[in-house]
C-alpha cells in the first residue's frame, strides 16, 4: 500500500544484523555463564531469520532446484542449538558445583 | 416417613431426604405451566422434524444459514466481500475478531459452568450437596466467587519481585487461550486450521511452563518456589511422552493438520482411541500431569505445598490461575476428543447434530473424567511420577511408535481393503498394549498385588519377644 | 561432590493443611529431600493439669474432654477409672457395659477421621474423608441423643455414666450396626486396593518393632510397627475380659500398615459393640458419689487404650477435694516424636504421610 | 510482501524483538533477562510467521521458548549461590565495538548489494501451499546424511549432558 513501507529481503537482513550484534555484545560482555549462552542462542537466532529470509525471497522457491533449502538449515541450526544449550548448561552446573560459581571472570585456572 | 423411623440424624440428612427429585417437581406444575411447556415441547419437535427435512433432501449442504457449520457462513461472507471489490483483508479481519469473540465468551462461558459443574459432581461423588442457593441449582455460584475474588485485597508479598510478580496470571491465561486455535469444531469451522496443528499444540502447550515458574520464583515463598519447580520439572518430562503419543497419530493420519486428522477418523469410521489405546493412555495421562490435575497435581498438592506456586496469589489473580487451571482442563478435552474420540464426528450423526455440539459433549466427557479421577484418586509423589515418565511411558511409546510406523506404510501402500490393515492395526496395538504393559512392569519389578497384605489378627499380649513370634508364624 | 545449596528452611504450620491443628514443622530441606525436622508444639497449650489441681474430681471431666477432642469419651473413661480406683467407687455392671459400647464407639468415630485424613493428606480430594464422616456423622448422632453433645461429651462420671440411653438409641445403634460391616468394606475397596494409595505408604515411614518399643510408641501404631500390645488385652479393664476379640498387628510398620490396623480395629470395634448390646443387664447406671469426693491420699495411675493408644491420668490425691497433682499421659505427644526419625531423610510428602499415619490430635499434645 | 498486515506484523514484530535483546543486555536480574530473551524468542517466531514459514515459527517456539528457556531455568535455579545481577565484563566495550561494527557491516552489505530479483514482485504468488511436507521430503531424502549426522549429535548431547551432570555419587551407587 505505502511504497516506502513496503517489506524486502533488505529489511530481514537488517533486523537479522542488529539481533546478531546484540548477541554478540551479550556473549561477549556478560560475566554469568547462562548469561554468555543467551547472547549465543540470540547470534544463532538471528542466523536463522537470515537463512528463511533468503529462502522466501528467493525465486527459486516452489519450483527451483532447492525448494526451502533454508528452511533445512534452521532445522538443522535449531538442533545444534539444543544440543549446544543442553551441554553448555551441563557445564555451567558442573563448574558450579566445582567452584561455586559461574562467573567467568573468575574461572580463570588456566590463567597463568 | 413413618413414626418409628428414627429421626434424620443430621439437618444435612434432612435436607437429603426432604429434597424431592426433578420429576416431582414437575407432576407439582400447576396446568398452566404445563400447558406452556407442552406447546413448546411441540414447538421444538415440529422445528426439528423441519430441520430433518431438509438435511434429508439437501437443501442445506453448504449455504450460509447451515448452522451445523459456521464455517459455510464465513466462506460466504468472504466469498460476498470479494464480488464486492473490497480488500481481502477485511473478511479476515471481521471473522479473526469474531472467531476471537466467539472461542473468548464460549470458554469464559465454559468455565463458569465447569466450575459449577466440577463442584457439583465432587459433592455427588463425596456423598454431600454442592453448590445449591445461588440462583437455580446454584449456578450462578461461579458468578459470586467470581465477585467476591475481585473484592478481595490484593497482597504483594515482601521481598517480591514487582513486576514478575504481576506478570505470570496474565502470561499463563495467553497459551491457554491461543491453544483453541487449531481446534476443529465442524468441518469447515475452525479459528486457524494450520497446516502445523499438531506441533503448535505441544509448542503452545510448553509456553504456560515458563509461567508457572516465573510465579513461583518472584513470590518469594519456599511452597511457591517448590511447587514451580515440581511444576516445571513435571511439565518438561511429560511433555516427551505427550509428544510421542501425538506422533504416532500423525503416522496414522499422514497429516499435522487437526481437521485432517479428524477427517480421517471420520473417513475410516474408526477412533484413535481403538487404533492407539497406549497413546490414548499416555496422552491423558501426561495431561494430567501438565495441567496439574489429581492424581498428577504435585505442583500444586493440597496437603504438602499448600497451593504451590500460586500460594502467594490473592484476590482475582489467584482466581485467573484457578480459571485457566480450568480451561486447561477443557482445554485438554478438546485435544483429547479431536485426537483420539473423533473429534465433531460420531459415526454419520454429525449430518444430523451440529458438529461443535458433538465436539462439547466428548469435550465435557473427557472433563468429567478429570473430575472423577479428582474425586477418586490419591496423588502420586514426584519421584514416582518422574519414573513413571521417563521408565515406563517413554520407552513404551517408542516402541508403539515403530510398530504404528510399519502398521501406517501397511495401510497407505498394500493395496489392502481398510478392514484388514486398520482392523489387523487395531489388533496388533491392543495386543501390544496388553503384552507391553505387563512384560515391562514385570522387568522393571512392579507388582502391586503383593504389596496390598492385610494385617495378621491375633489373640496373644506382648512385647517385642511376640511381635517376632507372630511375624515368624505369618 | 554434592550440590552446594543455601539451606532451604521450611515451616510447616502452624496454618497448614497437613498438621491437622496448630503445630508447627520446621523442615530443613535439601530440594525435595528433608535433611533435619525440629517439632514445635504449644500453640494450643491451656494448661489443663494446673487448672485442674483446683477443681474437684468431677469438675475435671469436661477438661478432658477438650484434651483429646475427637476422642472425648475415651478420655472420660480414663479420668473416671482412675479416680474410681482411688477413691474404691464400685461402678453397676450396666454402667461398664455402657462404657464400652461409648468407646468404642468413639474408637469408630475416631479412627474413621484418622483414616480419612491420611488418605486426604496422600492427596485424594477428601473423598474417602468424606465417606467415612457418613458413619461418623451417625455415631455423633448417637452421642448426641444420649448426652446432648456430640463432639465434647462430658458423658462418664464417677462410678457410673451420667444418663441412661433412651429408647430410641438402641434401634438407631443396631441399624448402625448392621449397616456398618458393609460400610467399612466399601470404604475399603476405596482406598486399599489403589496402587496409588499402595505406592504411597508401603514402606514410607517404617519403624521396626523394637524402635517403636523403645520409642514407647502406643496404640494402632505401635501395633502396626508388630507388636501385639492392646490394654484391652492386656490389662482388661471394665468388661472387656468378657469379650471375643482380635488385636490386628502389622507386618511391616510402615504407613500403609497402620492404616490397614485402624480399618481393621473398626471391624472389631463392631463387634465388641454387638456383644456389648447382647450382653447388657438391666440395673442402675450410676452409683452415687458426694458431690465433693474426697479419695484417701494417695496415688493412681489409671490407664485405657483410646483410640490414639495408652491414655494414662496419674492422679495425686492429699484428701481434699481437689487433686493433688493431675497428669495426662498424652499418646499424640508420644507418638509424635517418633515422625523425627521417619521424615529425616525422606522426601516432603512422605513425611507428610507418615504424620498423618501418627493420627495426631493437637488437642491432646499441648492439653 | 506488499500486504498492509504483513508490513504492519513486521514492523511490531522487529521492534518487539530488538526491544527484547536490548532489555537482555540492560536487564538487572538474570531472571528478568530471561524473560526478555523468552519475548525476543517469541517475536523472531513471529517474523518467520510473516516469512510464511509456519513448521519453523513453531519450531522456534518448542525449541526455543520451550525447552531451552526451560533448560536456562534449571541451569540457574541449580546455582543457587552463583550471583544473580546479569552484571557485565570489564569487555563491556570492546564487546560494544565488536557487536556494534558487526552489526553496521552486515547492514551496509545487504544495503548496498543489488539483489535483483530477490526483491521482486514475483514473489506474491510463491506462497508455497505447507511447507511441511517439503521439509520433510528435504529431510529423509536429499539431506538424509546430515538429518542422521544430526541425530546422532543430539543423542550424544544428550549423553554428555547427563555424564557431565551426574553426581559422582550416584554413579557408584548404581
Amino acid at each position: 500500500m505505502i511504497e516506502g513501507l513496503s517489506v524486502t529481503l533488505t529489511h530481514y537482513l537488517i533486523v537479522g544484523a542488529v539481533i546478531f550484534g546484540f548477541g554478540t555484545v551479550i556473549a561477549l560482555s556478560k560475566r554469568n555463564a547462562v548469561a554468555v549462552l543467551m547472547g549465543v542462542e540470540l547470534m544463532l537466532n538471528a542466523v536463522n531469520l537470515t537463512l528463511v529470509a533468503f529462502s522466501r525471497f528467493s525465486s527459486a522457491f516452489p519450483q527451483g532446484e532447492e525448494p526451502l533449502a533454508g528452511h533445512v538449515f534452521v532445522v538443522f541450526v535449531l538442533t545444534v542449538a539444543a544440543a549446544e544449550a543442553a551441554v553448555a548448561l551441563a557445564m555451567a552446573v558442573l563448574v558450579y558445583r566445582q567452584r561455586e560459581t559461574v562467573d567467568l571472570d573468575r574461572i580463570n585456572l588456566l590463567h597463568g | 416417613m413413618s413414626a418409628e423411623a428414627p429421626r434424620p440424624a443430621t439437618p444435612m440428612a434432612r435436607q437429603i431426604l426432604e429434597h424431592r427429585s426433578l420429576l416431582s417437581r414437575a407432576r407439582a406444575l400447576p396446568g398452566e405451566a404445563r400447558f406452556v411447556l407442552a406447546v413448546l415441547t411441540l414447538g421444538a419437535l415440529v422445528t426439528g422434524a423441519g430441520i430433518g427435512f431438509l438435511v434429508v433432501t439437501g437443501q442445506l449442504d453448504g449455504r450460509w444459514y447451515d448452522i451445523r457449520d459456521l464455517g459455510n457462513a464465513t466462506a460466504h461472507f468472504r466469498d460476498w466481500t470479494q464480488r464486492q471489490g473490497i480488500d481481502s483483508s477485511v473478511p479476515y479481519l471481521v471473522t479473526g475478531l469474531l472467531g476471537g469473540i466467539g472461542i473468548l465468551s464460549l470458554v469464559g462461558g465454559w468455565l463458569v459452568i465447569g466450575v459449577w459443574a466440577e463442584r457439583r459432581l465432587i459433592a455427588k461423588f463425596q456423598i454431600r450437596q454442592g453448590p445449591n442457593r445461588v440462583g437455580p441449582f446454584g449456578l450462578l455460584q461461579p458468578l459470586a466467587d467470581a465477585v467476591k475474588l475481585l473484592q478481595k485485597e490484593v497482597l504483594i508479598p515482601i521481598g517480591a519481585d514487582k513486576l514478575l510478580f504481576f506478570l505470570p496470571p496474565i502470561l499463563i491465561f495467553i497459551p491457554a487461550m491461543l491453544g483453541w486455535g487449531p481446534v476443529p469444531w465442524a468441518p469447515k469451522m475452525s479459528y486457524a486450521d494450520l497446516n502445523v496443528g499438531v506441533v503448535y499444540t505441544i509448542a503452545i502447550s510448553s509456553l504456560g511452563v515458563l509461567a508457572v515458574f516465573l510465579a513461583g520464583w518472584s513470590s518469594n515463598n519456599h511452597y511457591a518456589l517448590l511447587g514451580a519447580m515440581r511444576t516445571v520439572a513435571m511439565m518438561v518430562s511429560y511433555e516427551i511422552p505427550i509428544s510421542i503419543s501425538l506422533l504416532a497419530v500423525v503416522l496414522f493420519t499422514g497429516s499435522l493438520q487437526l481437521s485432517d486428522i479428524v477427517a480421517w477418523q471420520a473417513q475410516h469410521y474408526i477412533w484413535m482411541i481403538v487404533l492407539l489405546p497406549f497413546g490414548a493412555f499416555t496422552f491423558l495421562f501426561a495431561s494430567t500431569a501438565e495441567i496439574n490435575r489429581t492424581p498428577n497435581d504435585i505442583g500444586e498438592a493440597e496437603s504438602e505445598i499448600v497451593a504451590g506456586f500460586h500460594t502467594e496469589y490473592s484476590g482475582m489473580k489467584a482466581g485467573l490461575f484457578l480459571a485457566v487451571e480450568l480451561g486447561n482442563a477443557l482445554l485438554v478435552g478438546a485435544m483429547m476428543s479431536t485426537f483420539f474420540l473423533g473429534g465433531y464426528s460420531l459415526f454419520g450423526l454429525e449430518e444430523w447434530v451440529p458438529g461443535y455440539l458433538i465436539m462439547g459433549a466428548k469435550t465435557f466427557l473427557v472433563y468429567f473424567g478429570f473430575v472423577w479421577l479428582r474425586a477418586t484418586l490419591p496423588r502420586f509423589r514426584l519421584d514416582q511420577l518422574m519414573a513413571f515418565a521417563w521408565k515406563f511411558l517413554i520407552p513404551l511409546s517408542i516402541i508403539q511408535l515403530l510398530f504404528v510406523a510399519v502398521e501406517s506404510m501397511l495401510i497407505v501402500q498394500s493395496g489392502l481393503p481398510g478392514i484388514v490393515t486398520i482392523g489387523g492395526s487395531v489388533i496388533i496395538n491392543a495386543g501390544l498394549t496388553v503384552i507391553g504393559v505387563r512384560a515391562w512392569a514385570n522387568a522393571i519389578g512392579y507388582s502391586p498385588k503383593e504389596m496390598a497384605s492385610p494385617p495378621i489378627m491375633t489373640n496373644g499380649v506382648g512385647g517385642l519377644r511376640a511381635a517376632e513370634q507372630i511375624r515368624a508364624a505369618s | 561432590m554434592t550440590t552446594v545449596n543455601e539451606p532451604y528452611v521450611l515451616n510447616i504450620g502452624p496454618q497448614h493443611p497437613s498438621t491437622h491443628g496448630v503445630f508447627r514443622l520446621r523442615v530443613v530441606m535439601d530440594g525435595e529431600v528433608i535433611r533435619d525436622l525440629d517439632m514445635i508444639v504449644g500453640y494450643l497449650h491451656r494448661s489443663m493439669e494446673k487448672l485442674a489441681e483446683e477443681r474437684t474430681y468431677t469438675q475435671n471431666i469436661p477438661f478432658t474432654d477438650r484434651a483429646d477432642y475427637l476422642a472425648a469419651m475415651s478420655n472420660n473413661l480414663g479420668v473416671c477409672l482412675a479416680v474410681e480406683r482411688l477413691a474404691g467407687v464400685e461402678v453397676p455392671e450396666r454402667a461398664s457395659y455402657l462404657r464400652v459400647i461409648f468407646a468404642e464407639l468413639q474408637r469408630i468415630a475416631s479412627h474413621a477421621m484418622a483414616n480419612g485424613t491420611l488418605v486426604s493428606d496422600a492427596g485424594a480430594w477428601q473423598t474417602p474423608l468424606l465417606y467415612m464422616f457418613r458413619e461418623r456423622e451417625k455415631i455423633l448422632d448417637l452421642f448426641e441423643m444420649t448426652c446432648g453433645a456430640r463432639l465434647t461429651t462430658n458423658y462418664m462420671r464417677i462410678g457410673g455414666v451420667a444418663f441412661d440411653p433412651p429408647p430410641e438409641f438402641w434401634s438407631a445403634l443396631q441399624e448402625l450396626l448392621d449397616e456398618m460391616p458393609t460400610r467399612i468394606d466399601e470404604y475399603a475397596s476405596l482406598v486399599v486396593d489403589s496402587e496409588i494409595f499402595l505406592a504411597r505408604t508401603r514402606n514410607v515411614g517404617v519403624i521396626s518393632a523394637a524402635d517403636a518399643i523403645n520409642g514407647s510408641l502406643v496404640g494402632p501404631a505401635l501395633r502396626g510397627s508388630g507388636v501385639p500390645w492392646d490394654l484391652r488385652k492386656a490389662e482388661p479393664y471394665c468388661v472387656y475380659d468378657r469379650m471375643n476379640f482380635e488385636v490386628p498387628v502389622g507386618r511391616h510398620g510402615d504407613v500403609y500398615d497402620r492404616f490397614m490396623v485402624r480399618l481393621e480395629e473398626t471391624r472389631q470395634s463392631v463387634e465388641i459393640i454387638k456383644q456389648a448390646v447382647a450382653q447388657i443387664p438391666d440395673g442402675p447406671h450410676k452409683t452415687d458419689i458426694p458431690l465433693a469426693l474426697r479419695p484417701p491420699p494417695g496415688e493412681v495411675y489409671g490407664r485405657v487404650e483410646g483410640p490414639r493408644g495408652e491414655l494414662g491420668f496419674y492422679v495425686v490425691s492429699d484428701g481434699t477435694p481437689a487433686p493433688y497433682r493431675f497428669h495426662i499421659r498424652a499418646p499424640s505427644l508420644i507418638n509424635l516424636s517418633l515422625l523425627r526419625e521417619m521424615a529425616v531423610g525422606v522426601s516432603l510428602p512422605d513425611a507428610v504421610v507418615a504424620l498423618g499415619s501418627l493420627d495426631i490430635v493437637v488437642g491432646d499434645i499441648d492439653r | 510482501m506488499e500486504s498492509p498486515g504483513i508490513i504492519l506484523a513486521f514492523w511490531v514484530l522487529s521492534a518487539i524483538t530488538v526491544a527484547g535483546c536490548a532489555m537482555v543486555l540492560v536487564a538487572k536480574n538474570l531472571v528478568h533477562a530471561l524473560v526478555f530473551l523468552v519475548l525476543a524468542f517469541l517475536g523472531m517466531a513471529g517474523l518467520f510467521l510473516t516469512l510464511s514459514a509456519d513448521f519453523i515459527a513453531v519450531a522456534q517456539v518448542l525449541i526455543y521458548a520451550g525447552s531451552i528457556a526451560v533448560l536456562m531455568v534449571f541451569a540457574i535455579m541449580l546455582t543457587p549461590l552463583a550471583a544473580r545481577d546479569n552484571a557485565n565484563s570489564l569487555y563491556l566495550l570492546p564487546a560494544l565495538a565488536s557487536g556494534l561494527g558487526i552489526a553496521a557491516i552486515v547492514s551496509f552489505v545487504a544495503l548496498v548489494t543489488p539483489w535483483g530479483e530477490l526483491q521482486g514482485d514475483a514473489l506474491a504468488q510463491n506462497d508455497p501451499p505447507t511447507t511441511v511436507a517439503i521439509i520433510g521430503d528435504l529431510l529423509l531424502g536429499r539431506y538424509v546424511l546430515a538429518f542422521e549426522v544430526a541425530s546422532i549429535l543430539l543423542f550424544f548431547a544428550l549423553l554428555g549432558a547427563i555424564v557431565l551432570v551426574q553426581e559422582r555419587g550416584s554413579r557408584e551407587s548404581q
